[in-house]
């Protein structure tokens, strides 16, 4: 294709003239502004984007972004948005689901178009709760969590959206957070990462359900605590953290721990490795309840050959070997026979 | 090569027949498939009207020898047009006792029978559970029966080869083909070729070619001199219309359609499939045509595949997702998606025996008021059903024809019968084909009220065109950027609305859109009588076996006719007049009476329904003689004619 | 506590009426359906027959304001028996502009119009699209206007107390409810008893408690006090059947009804349940009652939940799964699961807008057709539906009762009217329901040839009894052990079978099961005339309106009966005979016509449909309306009376 | 329960009067004879053994069992297991699946299952195809691989049956053979420790589809190859493997890497700690083609609270703090009226 000259966009031209109707507080809010403040950084056409979604409160974020876009069926975003992109490689699709949609129904579809590297950009609203439902609670909520349906709390162990990521060979596994008021302001960051990757890319985005799990996420977002319950991974560079960045992760056999960077030199700590996927396994396992900080920033990412190139690979090479189809041909292949007048 | 012509010989007498029915049979490692087609082939190039049925055991595999192991090919040949593969066999050839035991029923008294003598051992005959063995014990003295040491034959003829004994023993499929092309006076040719084609050129075997074919001229030799048949049997050509032709199964068929369709589109085909029996062809067959830029997905399970199909649709691809059975019941939510987007999809369901899992490698008519109603709320669908393997090409052009002309789902039934059975096929000429007209659009085509200025200024998804369909802008549009998605849409705008009244609008705008499709049905053609006592209505796959039963009916001097449906919803324009024209009105189904409930509920007709539900198709007889029994009066004058 | 008796004061004129419909509507933030829910139980309480619809927005929160976050309630009241909460509003109470809009169309001429007068600022205005303020601009002159600076009044009512403005805020709904209480001369008693069970005892917020029974009272005095109203209204007890009532919704029923089946049948509970609108609340009600031995798998989809279902019911569980629209469309092949199996399953379908997402917290009556024919292959499903909030009790008794009974699924229709509204609901005494008797086996009930001895030596879990059920053995019973499943099931045996006659009889077996269910229904009770002009069928939530209309055309002198269907497959025996009596029949259904298909096609009757499709049940106006432009003579002469 | 005497069991109390149907030299055949020859040593009654499959071949298993059975549909034997079990948590429940069966189209219900860690032993007979419908790839097909349905070969990456179960939360987690002829025998002891687990075990067994995908574990099973290409995993014990026992694997910073014991000590190598996540992760990614031995035994196992358990206490604790559900208070309940005659 001949590259034709890409108009300036702002972040204005992603909008939609539908009123934007999340809860007010929602966490949605903020997660919408950083898309559409990324997007014309990226220089995309604006006609080739298709935000594609399942069913929730978060999959309602297609229509409020002025570009294509699919509302899809609970759970079956993944699906939808692998037929988009097989059909046309060169269109942009971002897939925006919730913990209910992309973890539970749709868990599956997930996974396979995480393995198939099909080149999504996944974000993955987990506000640990179902919101459009009016609250009962999700794959990825705590045990002991009362919500409508667990009155005497949840008996499910969470799923960790990550680690989940890692083990179905995602190539490209990122977390962050919806606001952040400890200054660490990954999102953009992440999201512009997330584009540049070629393959499908997971992104978990911690987001307060105002309503029905409000504060679920507050230790990682607020001022006061964001600092000393996350720790930012970055290619390369020691796992350090702290309001002060004043303390260290470092591997204790083939645990990790919490270090003072007064007591420890940063060339003792963890050293970041964003191609290791067992070393991202076992940052997905980082709570804060367990004294960790939980990492924001890029787990893993790796390339891998995606689908959709290879699907057009293997027919651009079909072709090369057998010839454009011609249908005339084909119809008279096999053995035939003619019967005269 | 030194093939033996196919001149009649002096040592046996020869008889001429109209047509004659032939059934191979032997456990599934017999290769009794390969060596049914490879009858067929010959026959239809000789030039008879052929028409097949393959009879598969379970998809698992079986212990060889047993009876749920048994493999079985059925072919009928004629002089005459034929449309089923015939009810009784006339030949049986059967490689082992389990063969025997399960198939004996169906051969004619006085029918000939081949069997394999060597296989007929203690061990077999208990694996098929006979307590002696029916060689010996003058049960079988009803029939013509030919014992034939198959196995030792055929070892012997190619001890030479210096082959293994695996390999020899795989052989005697062909040495058993051998003997019966000689006792029907066919030509080895087209078999040799397909050999030497498929172990020499394709796999590079040609020790593996050489081995075949030598079988089969030892038992073609061995007929000729063994002295063992009284008679051979000949089997003129049959009258057919002129033109090219080929042999074709129904999924293979249908396979093609879908490419064709595209092509007429101008599009590529997208085709998101999960395997399932007996559906997984289709797929097979569209993933070896990459280079006609075939896009087939292999998805996760069934709503995978119709979710990727309505995403390739709304990005502007021809999309099919196809199934069976159990699959196609996982789809219903999905297609509701696209009934709500109005994207156009075509669904293919491959029918077959059910409920639940059910017999899943057995056909069955019973999904058409799934097709129909079954999707939660006002869904409608476009349905239209195939009636044989050759129409699955034609069918699978209309379904996209219909499904971007309105916008919407079409579900094409299939069944199993057809879609595995295998009938000659006059080829169509591309170029006579009519273009499938679809147009993308690349501007607005509306005017806001809130904008200023003249001219259009907006682009409506849900503006309707003439037919009430939608126009179908696709990503990479500039400026026709446009959601879609499951929850009501306003009419024009496309932005969800929860109006009631809207809402009310396009329930009936969904519902109309279906029913335009009257304007694309012909006019009806009605088989014999045009007005009489029996109107017969059926549907899909049992077209050969009440077409069948319909001239045998004529020919009795019945006053019957018969409709058989390609689109069933909505129904054609014209049958409900039709149906006034005759005093009965009966629905052959296999089934427990589905379309019947369609046709009584709107046309207030008390229509009696004929209902089979064993897996496999009806016989010509049966037919026959149900229907005679509801005729008002034996037409005993001229049914002794 | 110092609470204003009801007694009727002096400086108001009194006017008693037959009963009243009111509506509040508001902000999804202004408590509405509390206060909706509030003045339903007072009434419910003090003696009237109640009916209520609660309305809410999609599921979705719109912003304050908007037309799309308005939240109504409304509840019709009477000293009569009425069935519906009434076509036309006598008394609309609007919190704000955008309620006002969106609910203006439904207040009767010359209806008391209350509104929140501070609320009708320019931004709130603005968002309900008025371009003026319609409390000032004279368009409201054909109501009774009261404007009411709610929020103004009730501030100053509780500035003493010291609590913030949001609570304040909050509390204006109960200022508003005590002046509606004040108008209809109702007791606060009630009210002020829930708001201290609800804040001061289960959230231990007696502050919040102090603050809302302070706005109630507050409302009332106003009323009292303002001389704003120039008279209040009485609507006397109504004559309601003796015993003990309570209110109760649709949802709550459903669970409740499951909870006795599984105790009648001496039988724990497991439902199996995935959220879904208007379903969740069934799943949430019985999440509530694990002292009950209930257990609920909130499951991580339909599928998984029907088939966690059908586990729990091959372990010996009375087990339930629900849902809606297009949940239920995902448990097609499930289903078809426990058809084959032979397994007691209960889905209950609390039927919602569509088609796809549709209207997801929107009634809808158009699951018919998928619950009667939506599975691949022949799949017959015993389909029943309720008729009304209570009604849903006992529905799902005797859905389990089938169940258990025919060993087969029952599907169970309810819709978001029924589910989501409340009735006065006579409490049924456990002791005078029927018990349901359920044995599983724990011996061998038959003789295998193959075995020696005498008696039985062998459990078969396809042999059948009287009712066609097959028996009910469960894991855990010595010697009993067998296996169930998808494949085709032999007779007696249940060793999987591909024989085409068995396949033929098991096929034909299921279906005479669910036939055999006309056993069990009672004759069908006819509401008006038992014969005459035109029938009525209805089936499901419709009964109130259909009930109401009926009665009217009867008072009009029409010669109307109506009959309305628990049963729907199979439909009672008697209903043809019925038919026969009538010289037209109408079935009036909330889809495009559902239940006519069976009817039509099931007793050739030219029935004709009553069709709406809009997310609302249907008003009693437009039935009568529709009905009697149907009818062959308007009977002038009565209708005068 | 009181403890009514066991009877002796041997293999053939657990075998059925069905034929078995699987083709000739299946590898199906050797794990049927396995798994009834393991059970009469697991002192549980016949009677309260329930087997659980989906469908495909493998999932034929429960009609070759003489016990309760549940031949279910495609994918979602977890779905009616947890039915089964939660209705009564006496039964022993096995779950037999595919790899088609259990990770295609039932990969969610298996997810949800595993981290609910409802106490049922799933068996995974992986032979990368689908067998039951004639040879399609399945998700653990290797890419390129050429089937019925990808005759130019597979597009897509394939799942590591392993690291899924470690990703979405599995208790235990173990991988054996369908037959091992180089003379380990892991099969029956991961069968034996994976019923003496008290949650959800997931055993991934290599299984030969004689048929559509031939020898394609034979690296890992004949006798030439398999101590070569697998090591076994033992708890507390150094990775050690080789016809000789020779050669061990040792952590090369936060990879791994075969070496020599003739160079290198044991106490230097890696030794196998079964409750430890990440370690079990980076295990899961040994592939005999990169030169590593694919790990057999048990790699992952730690005790949680298992589902019907919890379920059961909620109900005890329930009962216990409100009593014995009465229905008639229960209807009687809410704000009731009563209208006299
Ligand atoms: C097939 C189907 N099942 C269930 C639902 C109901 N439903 C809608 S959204 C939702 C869960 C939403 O949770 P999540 O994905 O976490 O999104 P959130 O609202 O929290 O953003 C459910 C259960 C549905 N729409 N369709
Ligand atoms: C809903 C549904 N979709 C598809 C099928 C067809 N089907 C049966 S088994 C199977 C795959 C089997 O593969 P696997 O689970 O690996 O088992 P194997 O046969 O290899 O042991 C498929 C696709 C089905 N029965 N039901
Ligand atoms: S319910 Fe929760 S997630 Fe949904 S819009 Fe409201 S705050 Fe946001
Ligand atoms: S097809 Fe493969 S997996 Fe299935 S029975 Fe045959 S050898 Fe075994
Ligand atoms: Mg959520
Ligand atoms: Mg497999």
């Amino acid at each position: 294709m001949t590259q034709i000259e890409l108009p300036k966009y702002s972040a204005k031209d992603f909008a939609t003239d539908q009123e934007v109707r999340w809860c007010p507080g929602c966490g949605d809010y903020a997660i919408l502004a950083a898309v559409r403040k990324v997007l014309p950084d990226l220089n995309h056409r604006k006609e080739n984007y298709v935000f594609v979604s399942g069913i929730g409160c978060s999959s309602r974020f297609p229509y409020y972004m002025g570009t294509y876009g699919v509302h899809g069926i609970h759970g079956r975003a993944p699906a939808i948005a692998t037929g988009i992109k097989s059909a046309n490689p060169n269109l942009d699709v971002w897939l925006v689901t919730g913990d209910g949609d992309g973890l539970s129904i749709g868990g599956n579809h997930l996974i396979h178009m995480l393995r198939r590297n099909v080149n999504i950009k996944v974000l993955l609203f987990n506000n640990r709760i179902y919101g459009l439902t009016k609250g009962q609670y999700s794959p990825t909520s705590l045990t002991g969590h009362r919500t409508k349906s667990t009155p005497l709390g949840s008996i499910d162990h969470p799923i960790h959206p990550i680690s989940f990521a890692l083990g179905v060979e995602a190539t490209f596994v990122a977390r962050c957070t919806d606001v952040n008021k400890g200054g660490l302001n990954v999102l953009p960051d992440v999201l512009k990462a997330a584009a540049d990757h070629r393959g499908s890319a997971f992104v978990e985005i911690y987001q307060d359900c105002n309503v029905f799990n409000h504060q679920a996420f507050f230790y990682a977002t607020e001022k006061d605590t964001a600092r000393e319950t996350t720790v930012l991974l970055e290619h390369g560079k020691p796992l350090i953290f702290g309001a002060n960045r004043d303390k260290g992760i470092r591997f204790n056999s083939t645990r990790l721990e919490v270090v003072s960077l007064e007591n420890v030199k940063e060339d003792d700590l963890l050293f970041h490795d964003e191609t290791d996927p067992a070393l991202a396994f076992l940052l997905s396992r980082m709570h804060h309840t367990q004294g960790l900080p939980e990492p924001v920033g890029v787990f893993y990412r790796v390339n891998k050959p995606c689908y959709e190139d290879m699907l057009t690979e293997q027919i651009e090479k079909s072709i090369a070997q057998r010839g454009e189809g011609d249908l005339e041909k084909l119809l008279n292949s096999g053995s035939t026979w003619t019967v005269s007048e | 090569m030194n093939t033996p012509v196919s001149a009649v010989d002096r040592k046996h007498t020869t008889e001429t027949l109209e047509g004659a029915v032939i059934r191979f049979c032997g456990d599934s490692g017999d290769g009794m498939q390969l060596t049914g087609g490879e009858f067929t082939t010959t026959s239809a190039v000789f030039g008879n009207d052929v028409a097949t049925f393959p009879d598969f055991p379970a998809e698992i595999r079986a212990p060889a020898g047993t009876l749920p192991g048994v493999s079985g090919f059925q072919v009928n040949f004629a002089s005459t047009d034929i449309s089923t593969p015939g009810d009784k066999v006339d030949v049986l050839v059967a490689m082992n006792p389990a063969g025997l035991k399960t198939n004996l029923a169906d051969l004619k008294a006085g029918g000939i029978l081949i069997v394999n003598e060597d296989a007929f051992n203690n061990n077999n005959l208990k694996k098929a559970g006979y307590a002696r063995n029916p060689l010996d014990d003058g049960s079988l003295k009803d029939y013509k029966l030919y014992k034939i040491p198959i196995s030792r034959l055929c070892e012997e003829s190619l001890a030479e080869t210096g082959m293994g004994a695996k390999a020899i023993g795989r052989a005697k499929n062909m040495y058993t083909l051998g003997v019966v092309y000689w006792l029907f006076d066919r030509s080895l040719e087209p078999t040799i070729k397909h050999l030497t084609d498929l172990f020499t050129k394709k796999k590079n075997q040609p020790e593996v070619a050489d081995l075949n074919i030598r079988a089969l001229k030892a038992g073609y030799y061995m007929g000729e001199t063994a002295e063992m048949f009284q008679s051979r049997y000949i089997v003129p050509k049959a009258k057919l219309a002129p033109g090219k032709y080929r042999q074709i199964s129904g999924n293979e068929a249908t396979a093609l359609g879908l490419i064709a369709g595209a092509r007429l589109a101008k599009k590529t085909l997208t085709y998101a499939g999960y395997p399932i029996t007996p559906a997984s062809d289709i797929l097979h067959f569209l993933s070896a045509y990459k280079n006609y830029h075939v896009k087939t997905l292999q998805m996760e399970d069934e709503i995978a595949a119709v979710c990727a199909a309505i995403g390739a649709s709304y990005t502007g691809d021809i999309a099919v997702t196809g199934s069976s059975g159990p699959g196609i019941a996982l789809k219903g939510e999905g297609i509701g998606l696209a009934v709500m987007t109005e994207l156009p999809i075509v669904i293919v369901n491959v029918q077959r025996g059910g409920p639940s899992t059910g017999l899943p490698t057995k056909t069955e008519q019973a999904d058409l008021l799934q097709a129909v109603y079954g999707r939660n709320s006002e869904c409608p669908c476009i349905v239209i059903a195939a009636r044989s393997p050759g129409d699955c090409f034609d069918a699978a052009v209309e379904a996209i024809r219909l499904a971007t002309k309105y916008m919407t789902p079409v579900m094409l039934l299939t069944d199993g019968y057809i879609a595995n059975g295998a009938e000659p096929w006059l080829l169509p000429k591309m170029s006579q084909l009519k273009p499938i007209e679809i147009q993308h659009p690349t501007a607005f085509n509306a005017h806001s009220d809130e904008a200023e200025g003249e001219g259009n200024n907006v682009y409506w998804p849900y503006l309707r065109n003439e037919n009430l369909a939608r126009p179908w802008a696709i990503p990479g549009t500039p400026k026709l950027e446009h959601r879609v998605g499951g929850l009501e849409k306003a009419q024009n705008t496309g932005n969800v609305s929860y109006d009631p009244m809207n809402h009310q609008r396009m329930v009936d705008l969904r519902q109309a859109k279906v029913e335009k499709v009257v304007q694309d049905i012909p006019p009806t053609e009605i088989q014999g009588e045009k007005s009489g006592d029996v109107l017969l209505i059926g549907w899909g796959g049992t077209y050969g076996s009440i077409h069948a039963a319909t001239e045998r009916l004529l020919n009795r001097g019945h006053k019957v006719g018969t409709v058989h449906l390609r689109y069933i919803n909505p129904l054609p324009p014209d049958l409900g007049e039709i149906i006034r024209r005759f005093k009965t009105v009966v629905v052959p189904e296999l089934n427990k009476g589905q379309l019947i409930r369609i046709i009584r509920d709107r046309f207030l007709v008390d229509a009696r329904g004929i209902n089979k539900v064993q897996g496999k198709p009806f016989l010509i007889s049966e037919l026959v003689a149900q229907i005679e029994a509801m005729l008002p009066q034996p037409r005993v004058e001229r049914a002794a004619r």
